[in-house]
């Protein structure tokens, strides 16, 4: 029982982190109906920064400035590439986010040589013990970080015209253009901040609680690992980015101990599958009509 | 309001669509344009509203110039800053979106929410199915409704200069003659409306003035009353649009055809 | 071999063709009642107009008929079969060829290879024997291209067969829509407003084009329109839908008279309405 | 000197074939200085480098001088594959060959090819190609050795549970039928999880193992994993001693940040010396190393690096005074060697002549201890347990 | 549907018409001679390393030929590739295989003849595919995409599972070499062609190249007729493809399949190139995630749909990570131990093309083969091309007087 009890404690820690990353992929397919796979990038570029700025300004304004440089690397990516390709639709983007994503990948992989930097947290270490079951800090950071951020992205699409704009904006460019929506200023403004969650959620994945190793090629696996919250909650849709986290996070910690390990991989797989076939759009994606 | 001089547009390297267009549209005028199909009327429509480049296609030569401005180089949203809006060829809802957030995503270039709230309240008036449906996805309406929402849509920012193409298409008999209507209305509100049109009877009604292209170049111009009465455009356009004529038109036309026996089409063998 | 030849209920030389049958059929969408108790025959060899307000129920009349909606009641009978429900690639070989209201076609294919898509349910072969272009399916592709370059120069698109539908202007690619229906060598023939984004004249072509290919097919049209030139000028048969409800069915003089229809759908004339 | 080396053979031309010139021997490095195991890889071949620099200052080996050929493979064992044949005709042997994927990808063409090659993968799963050879002991050995000390210094006893954390293929499997034949022997109830290399988190596993009350965790796992563990291990207070593989600690991994608090429970079983040992050659290596590479990471790579040339050397001089250099008479000189030293770099002689055997059963013990260079206490010197010496590896002939 | 797909046109893309109404392009067939002739003539002249490099680029286009059909013809994303790529392999080392027994594990195999097990392997993967038709059925495009990513990870979990099948991630199993009737594709036995004796990697090259023209073949022929149409309009427009008779989930469901058997048959010819079969490190395998991206990264390179495109993304992809390994010390692009090693930038280069294409041609290198041909043909010709569209709006309807 105290196992059970605290492997949900341990994959709801890990859900949440998956759930901001997630809500990474979902604001970013919101408004250009794009898969990005850089997103692991983004990640690794806020890791990298906090990772050599936080010795000398320490871990509250190393992580702003990781957060704010990922936020810029992802704005970049859009000035610079994603918005030069309006011709291109949205495979081929995510085509070009793979492209960007090797490349990006290799080139901090280079640069941290044989180093494995940890960000540093002021709640490392710090377990939280209730009886029999241990809190992990991080991830309790990163439940109540994530259900706070996830809460406002929700209130945000569902009653600001930013929404309305994102989602005409990726359902059909041109009527949008045509609706005076700046397809440039909603695309940029997902990208920033769908590249500033990559900040966040990299504070939580680099930690001992989580990864158990510092800034690596693990910390980029992380980050795809979330697509499958991503595409459980539906694509499009903040709830179903929460939900979706925590599902794979429970699915990951309870068969990993159940079944076996080798198997907790594949079940995140299956109940995506499950789940998918059942409603093809996700839990909470809109669901996919046409009519003649 | 609007001028357009000497445009010339090209989709790719081969299809020139418009050769040295030149109109001029003025500050409350209803401009009609006609011409059969591929003469270049949605492409005009594109380049004023500026989504050409969407389609691949890039303008040669001339200028656009909406308010002494010019407008050619422009991305569509800042057209739309500048009052123009437009029901584009083939209606583009937004499928996936209900009604009402179709209507939100069109006022998203109004003014301000008071404009918003106003218009929301004409265009409910004027379709009340976009009412009854507001929940409704979309994509899901009949094809006239989807029409019914695409000018609502463009009607949501108020704008000071209306672009439609092709309005009236899948409308039924009524609400055609309410289009009609309503494009009068606007006018009279002070909106500039350029109408491209198949029904040319109905264009050329609430027209002052009007266009004809042909093969991508103006054939004819002028007012609208003129051009009504023209020989040319009788034969071409108005020619089966008054419905008592209709009948006994098609009918010979299609005894003439089918007698010359130009159309022949055998059963297939198998 | 005119138009007045193939009048209601006459002239069908074709016994192959047989009635089509809307019976009682109902649609609900959640809360919206598509389709009410709709009953009404196509007779072979007709042309039968479909008319009615926007959302009247007309397109998907035409759903329900080739298999895309299931009814929430009733039935759809061509001939002595029911037509089965939501297997609608079954319909082609049954005879049954459709047009959409909204362009449905390949759009960076040529039109002659949409067109050629018409002819599936004629032809035979899979992967591999298509693959390998074997001696028979090259013949039997050959035979049907020729048939459909002959729909296209019948409905004036010999010049485009080469042509990405997409580079094509909105009255074209409505032809070639109508060419694929044809191209299923359909008994009976549902075209959903071949005519919307044509003007008058083309219109008229439109309408001869209809006449002529029933004259010589000797198939039926079901014909959804809202140009009244076009159906009051070839149907031989007309009704009308209101909200779902059948509110007529005659031949297209008595329809037009009709006060319900001229009500719900064709207009009084009074608040300041033009006429058409 | 040259000269005088060449007539040190009876006078006799040296027979060449591939990869042995006049003048040079030429060794392929296929390692991995990009991808996962980087680190590693970087040390090993640096530690190749500084072989070769002191050979060929002594004069080289047969009057030759020895060159690498060094290529990078990422841990892709389709660039390996490529790499190799375009290697391979233009090279005598491998000094390194790094990898599970790629040694098993190039089982076959090592064979057909005859390319002697130390195969850095310390699995006694390859023994039985006789071209693939594995300069130390095996996994296998490593774990019954490193359980026996376990014992001996009384953190386990028969009977107890112990868990096993190992991954997938055959760098676990090697190493869980080491804990598997110990935990036979001893009665211990053995509790293997078997994981992917890419997974890291391990949390929930050292959960499991708490719920069942083990002694002691065994890891043949990725330096990450081990991290991971050894986090969790003091977060839900288990905090019992934590048994390695050799690559289951890289200090760039395991001293960083907030993992060297949890580090001091990891001990490691590996037939290498640590960076730090006081083995006087190490010792040496270490200065050389330092001086060469200055900025480099200091890992345990190094000195085994080393240990690789100094196995090749007595090889090749081998092959040199039966005065046969091509790939069979290099082979034939590697299969018949049974007493191979490296100055204690490696904890005993080896013993290659005998097939399917590991060369060598014993192992030393280091500890994780943040204040050595390199991160690891050497905390025993060699030494073989007894269960070590009657394991039979899988394609070793029944004795 | 319509209105997304007019919003951005590029209307020349996938399903280029049969020229059923064409005559017989000389200059394209003579081109297609000369590169076969340059082909079969290649090995002859190529060091080891190319000699790989080139085979591994062959297996590459035979599995993104499979990806282009299902994604770029039948409009279904799949990144199951890895994961049929395994199966190929597994079910030729499990039919051409003898039993044996390794260690504790038996190793299964049926001693079926080479070409049999090769066969055999193709239609087994395609009826893995068949199989995940109800899945494939329901789901549209990035949602499908990463559920068939599931398979991958099943694939690579079944590997390891079933060792008596694969040899089991440890040490995997070693396929039987291939042979044809009697010929062995090893170095076994001497023949020569002009004087260079062809052994093992030349052998396998004429094998690849025959199987890569097999298949390109048969695709390029079933795309021109009548399933080829099939599959597009299924791609296009699901309702309207039904209503022309199409059943849109056996397309479905085809497609899937015809991808899988390539994809199959790519894996079996990887196994061969290896000379191993391994379900092991997924992340640094031939069978993870990473390999069926790289095909994705093929077939969108290469122009999505296009057949010759898939070879060309082949030829990019996997091609030029090989080729700059191998030329790296020549190339002066660093060494290993430089952190700048010639993999790392053969990563860099694969990754900046790819951002290249999307950014200067989306259409992939089909749409700049096919630019170039129109400009090699000329002026002349390519506003014939566009006759089609121009001539209509010269004799407007109803001005030809029908
Ligand atoms: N995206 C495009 N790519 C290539 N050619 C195009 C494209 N769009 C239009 N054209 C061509 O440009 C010409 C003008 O087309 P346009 O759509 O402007 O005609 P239109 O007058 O609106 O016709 P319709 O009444 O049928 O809508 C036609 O020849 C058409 O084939
Ligand atoms: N799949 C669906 N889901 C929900 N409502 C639908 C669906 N299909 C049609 N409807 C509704 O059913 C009604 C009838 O639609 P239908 O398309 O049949 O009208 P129509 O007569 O063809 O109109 P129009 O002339 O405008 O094309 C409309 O109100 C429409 O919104
Ligand atoms: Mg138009
Ligand atoms: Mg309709």
């Amino acid at each position: 029982m105290t196992t059970f009890v605290q492997l949900v404690v341990n994959g709801l820690g890990k859900g949440a982190v998956f759930a901001l990353l997630a809500l990474g992929f979902v604001v970013i397919f919101k408004a250009t109906g794009v898969i990005n796979f850089a997103h692991g990038s983004l990640v690794l570029i806020g890791g990298y920064l906090v990772a050599i700025s936080v010795g000398a300004l320490g871990f509250p304004a190393a992580t702003a400035i990781g957060i704010a440089g990922a936020g810029l690397a992802a704005l970049l990516i859009e000035r610079l590439l994603v918005s030069r390709s309006r011709l291109a639709d949205p495979n081929s983007l995510a085509l070009l986010t793979i492209g960007v994503d090797v490349v990006v990948a290799e080139d901090i992989f280079r640069r941290l040589g044989t180093t494995v930097p940890y960000l540093g947290a002021p709640w490392d270490a710090h377990p939280v013990r209730l009886g029999n079951i241990t809190l992990f800090s991080t991830q309790l950071v990163a439940l109540v970080v994530g259900l706070v951020l996830i809460t406002a992205f929700f209130l945000a699409f569902r009653f600001s015209d930013w929404g309305i704009a994102m989602r005409a904006q990726a359902e059909n460019p041109e009527a949008a253009a045509l609706m005076g929506i700046r397809r440039s200023r909603v695309t940029a403004t997902a990208w920033l901040v769908a590249g500033m969650l990559a900040g966040v959620a990299v504070v939580f994945i680099v930690t001992q609680d989580f990864s158990g190793i510092g800034l690596s090629r693990t910390t980029h696996a992380i980050a795809f690992a979330a697509f499958p919250a991503a595409i459980l909650g539906g694509l499009d849709s903040t709830a179903g980015a929460v939900v979706g986290g925590l599902v794979v996070g429970l699915v990951d910690a309870l068969s990993a101990q159940y079944v076996s390990f080798d198997f907790a991989k594949v079940a995140v797989f299956l109940a995506m599958l499950v789940v998918l076939v059942a409603r093809p759009s996700g839990l909470f994606g809109t669901r996919e009509v046409t009519r003649v | 309001m609007l001028s357009v001089c000497g445009l010339s547009v090209r989709y790719g390297r081969a299809v020139r669509a418009l050769e040295n267009v030149d109109l001029e549209v003025g500050d409350d005028a209803v401009l009609a344009v006609l011409g059969g199909n591929g003469a270049g009327k949605s492409t005009l429509l594109r380049t004023i509203s500026g989504t050409l480049r969407l389609h691949r296609g890039a303008v040669t030569a001339g200028q656009v110039i909406l308010d002494d401005q010019r407008i050619d180089r422009l991305d569509p949203a800042a057209i739309v800053r500048r009052g123009a809006v437009a029901v584009p060829e083939g209606r583009q809802i937004f499928a996936r979106m209900s009604v009402e957030e179709n209507l939100r995503a069109g006022g998203l270039g109004a003014a301000s929410a008071a404009v918003r709230r106003t218009a929301r309240d004409r265009v409910h008036e004027l379709f009340p199915v976009l009412a009854e449906r507001a929940k409704q996805r979309a994509g899901l309406l009949s094809g006239g409704e989807q029409q019914m929402l695409a000018i609502g849509r463009a009607l949501m920012s108020g704008p000071r200069l209306l672009l439609l193409d092709e309005p009236s298409l899948g409308l039924a008999p009524q609400l055609v003659g309410r289009i009609a209507s309503i494009i009068a209305e606007i006018h009279v509100q002070g909106t500039a409306v350029v109408l491209v049109e198949q029904n040319a009877t109905m264009a050329l009604q609430v027209a002052d003035h009007a266009v004809v292209l042909e093969v991508g170049r103006v054939a004819l111009t002028g007012p609208a009353d003129r051009l009504a009465a023209s020989d040319d455009v009788q034969r071409l356009y108005l020619g089966g649009h008054a419905e008592s004529d209709a009948q006994a038109d098609a009918e010979v036309r299609a005894a003439q055809t089918s007698a010359t026996g130009v159309r022949g089409l055998s059963r297939w063998a198998g | 071999m005119t138009a007045t030849t193939a009048g209601p209920g006459t002239g069908t030389t074709r016994t192959d063709v047989p009635e089509l049958r809307i019976d009682a059929v109902s649609l609900r969408f959640g809360g919206i009642q598509a389709l009410d108790e709709v009953s009404f025959t196509v007779r072979p060899g007709t042309v039968h107009a479909l008319i009615g307000p926007n959302g009247a129920g007309k397109s998907s009349c035409f759903n329900v008929i080739s298999g895309l909606y299931r009814p929430t009641e009733g039935r759809v009978v061509l001939g002595e079969t029911v037509l089965p429900e939501l297997r609608p690639h079954r319909l082609a070989a049954l005879g049954i060829g459709r047009s959409f209201q909204n362009i449905a076609l390949s759009m960076h294919s040529t039109v002659l290879d949409n067109v050629m898509l018409g002819r599936h349910a004629l032809t035979h072969g899979g992967f591999l024997s298509g693959g390998f272009r074997l001696p028979w399916t090259v013949r039997e592709e050959r035979r049907h291209a020729a048939r459909a370059a002959e729909i296209c120069a019948f409905l004036g698109l010999s010049h485009v067969v080469e042509t990405p539908v997409g580079a094509l202007p909105y009255g074209l690619a409505k032809r070639v829509d109508v060419a694929r229906a044809l191209a299923v060598e359909p008994r009976i023939l549902l075209l959903d407003e071949p005519a919307a984004g044509l003007n008058a004249v083309e219109t008229a072509d439109m309408a001869a084009t209809i006449v002529d290919l029933r004259a010589a097919l000797d198939i039926s049209v079901l014909l959804v329109e809202h140009d009244m030139g076009l159906v009051m000028g070839i149907a031989d048969r007309v009704s009308v839908l209101d909200f779902g409800r059948l509110i007529a069915d005659g031949p297209p003089a008595a329809v037009r008279r009709d006060p319900e229809v001229v009500k719900a759908y064709l207009g009084t004339g009074e608040n300041g309405e033009c006429p058409r | 000197s040259s000269k005088a080396a060449e007539t040190g053979v009876g006078g006799g031309q040296v027979k060449s074939d591939v990869g042995v010139s006049a003048d040079t021997i030429t060794l392929g490095v296929l390692t991995d200085t990009s991808g996962p195991f980087r680190n590693l890889g970087t040390g090993i071949t640096q530690g190749n480098e500084l072989w070769v620099d002191q050979v060929n200052s002594a004069g080289g080996i047969c009057g030759r001088q020895i060159k690498l050929d060094i290529a990078d493979s990422g841990y892709k064992a389709d660039v390996a594959t490529t790499q190799y044949r375009q290697q391979q005709p233009t090279i005598l042997g491998y000094l390194q060959l790094l990898g599970s994927p790629i040694n098993a990808a190039l089982r076959g063409n090592l064979e057909t090819d005859k390319v002697t090659s130390l195969a850095l993968s310390w699995s006694s799963f390859i023994l039985d190609n006789p071209y693939q050879i594995i300069p130390g002991t095996t996994y296998d050995l490593e774990m019954i050795n490193g359980l026996a000390h376990l014992q001996e210094q009384g953190m386990i006893a028969d009977g107890d549970t112990v868990g096993h954390i190992y991954i997938g293929g055959e760098y676990g499997e090697n190493g869980l039928r080491g804990s598997q034949y110990y935990a036979q022997q001893h009665g211990l109830n053995l509790q293997g999880v078997k994981v992917a290399s890419t997974d890291t988190d391990m949390a929930g596993i050292v959960t499991g193992f708490r719920g069942a009350g083990v002694k002691a965790i065994l890891l043949t796992t990725t330096p990450a994993q081990t991290a991971s563990v050894l986090n969790a291990n003091a977060a839900l207070g288990l905090n019992v001693p934590v048994m390695g593989n050799n690559p289951v600690f890289d200090p760039a991994t395991n001293l960083a940040g907030p993992a060297a608090a949890t580090v001091d429970k990891l001990f490691v079983a590996a037939s290498s010396v640590p960076y730090s040992s006081d083995v006087p050659q190490a010792q040496e290596v270490r200065k050389a190393f330092e001086a060469k590479y200055p900025d480099a990471q200091k890992n345990a790579g190094v000195p085994y690096g080393y240990a690789g040339g100094v196995v090749w050397q007595q090889i090749l001089e081998k092959a040199c005074q039966a005065g046969d250099m091509t790939r069979q008479g290099v082979h034939d000189a590697f299969i018949q060697s049974s007493s191979i030293t490296t100055d204690d770099l490696v904890a005993s002689k080896l013993d290659f002549s005998n097939a399917g055997s590991p060369p060598s059963r014993s192992v030393y013990i280091a500890q994780a201890d943040p204040s050595q260079p390199g991160g690891l206490r050497q905390v025993r010197p060699p030494f073989t347990a007894p269960e070590a010496q009657s394991y039979v590896a899988p394609h070793q002939k029944q004795q | 549907m319509s209105e997304t797909a007019l919003a951005t046109p590029e209307f020349s893309a996938a399903g280029r018409p049969a020229g059923r109404l064409r005559r017989r392009n000389w200059p394209a067939i003579i081109a297609w001679a000369v590169v076969l002739l340059i082909l079969v003539l290649l090995p002859l002249y190529l060091p080891p390393g190319l000699l790989s490099a080139g085979q591994y680029v062959m297996v590459g286009a035979v599995g993104a030929i499979g990806l282009t059909l299902v994604f770029g013809q039948a409009g279904q994303l799949s990144l199951a590739h890895a994961f049929f790529l395994l199966v190929g392999g597994t079910a030729y080392s499990v039919l051409a295989g003898e039993t044996t027994q390794a260690g504790a594990e038996r190793i299964v195999g049926f001693g079926w003849p080479p070409l049999l097990a090769l066969i055999g392997a193709v239609v087994i993967t395609a009826l893995f595919g068949l199989a995940f038709a109800p899945v494939a059925g329901r789901l549209k495009g990035i949602y499908l995409g990463i559920a068939s990513l599931a398979l991958v990870y099943i694939g690579f979990y079944l590997g390891r599972a079933l060792p008596a099948l694969t040899g089991g991630a440890s040490s995997g199993r070693n396929p039987e070499p291939f042979s044809l009737f009697g010929f062995p594709f090893t170095n076994e036995g001497d023949i020569a062609l002009f004087g260079v004796p062809l052994r093992q990697p030349e052998r396998l090259w004429y094998l690849f190249l025959v199987v890569l023209v097999i298949g390109y073949l048969l695709a390029a022929g079933a795309m021109r007729g009548r399933v080829g149409r099939a599959w597009r309009a299924v791609r296009d427009h699901e309702a309207a493809a039904a209503a022309m008779g199409v059943n849109v989930l056996r397309a479905k469901a085809v497609a899937f399949a015809v991808s899988a058997a390539y994809a199959g048959l790519a894996g079996v010819l990887l196994v061969l190139w290896y000379g191993l079969l391994k379900p092991d490190e997924s992340e640094f395998g031939n069978y993870g995630l990473n390999t069926s991206i790289a095909f994705l990264a093929m077939v969108l390179i290469g122009g999505l749909g296009s057949i010759p495109g898939a070879v060309a993304g082949a030829l990019i992809v996997w091609g030029s990570q090989q080729i700059l390994t191998l030329f790296a010390a020549d190339l002066g692009l660093g060494t290993a131990l430089s952190g700048f090693s010639p993999t790392v930038i053969s990563l860099y280069v694969y990754g900046l093309a790819v951002i290249a294409v999307v950014l200067f041609e989306p259409g992939g290198l089909a749409a700049i083969g096919r630019n170039t041909v129109a400009a090699l043909r000329g002026r002349r010709r390519s506003d014939m091309d566009s006759s089609g569209a121009s001539g209509r709006r010269s004799a407007p309807p109803g001005k030809d007087g029908k």
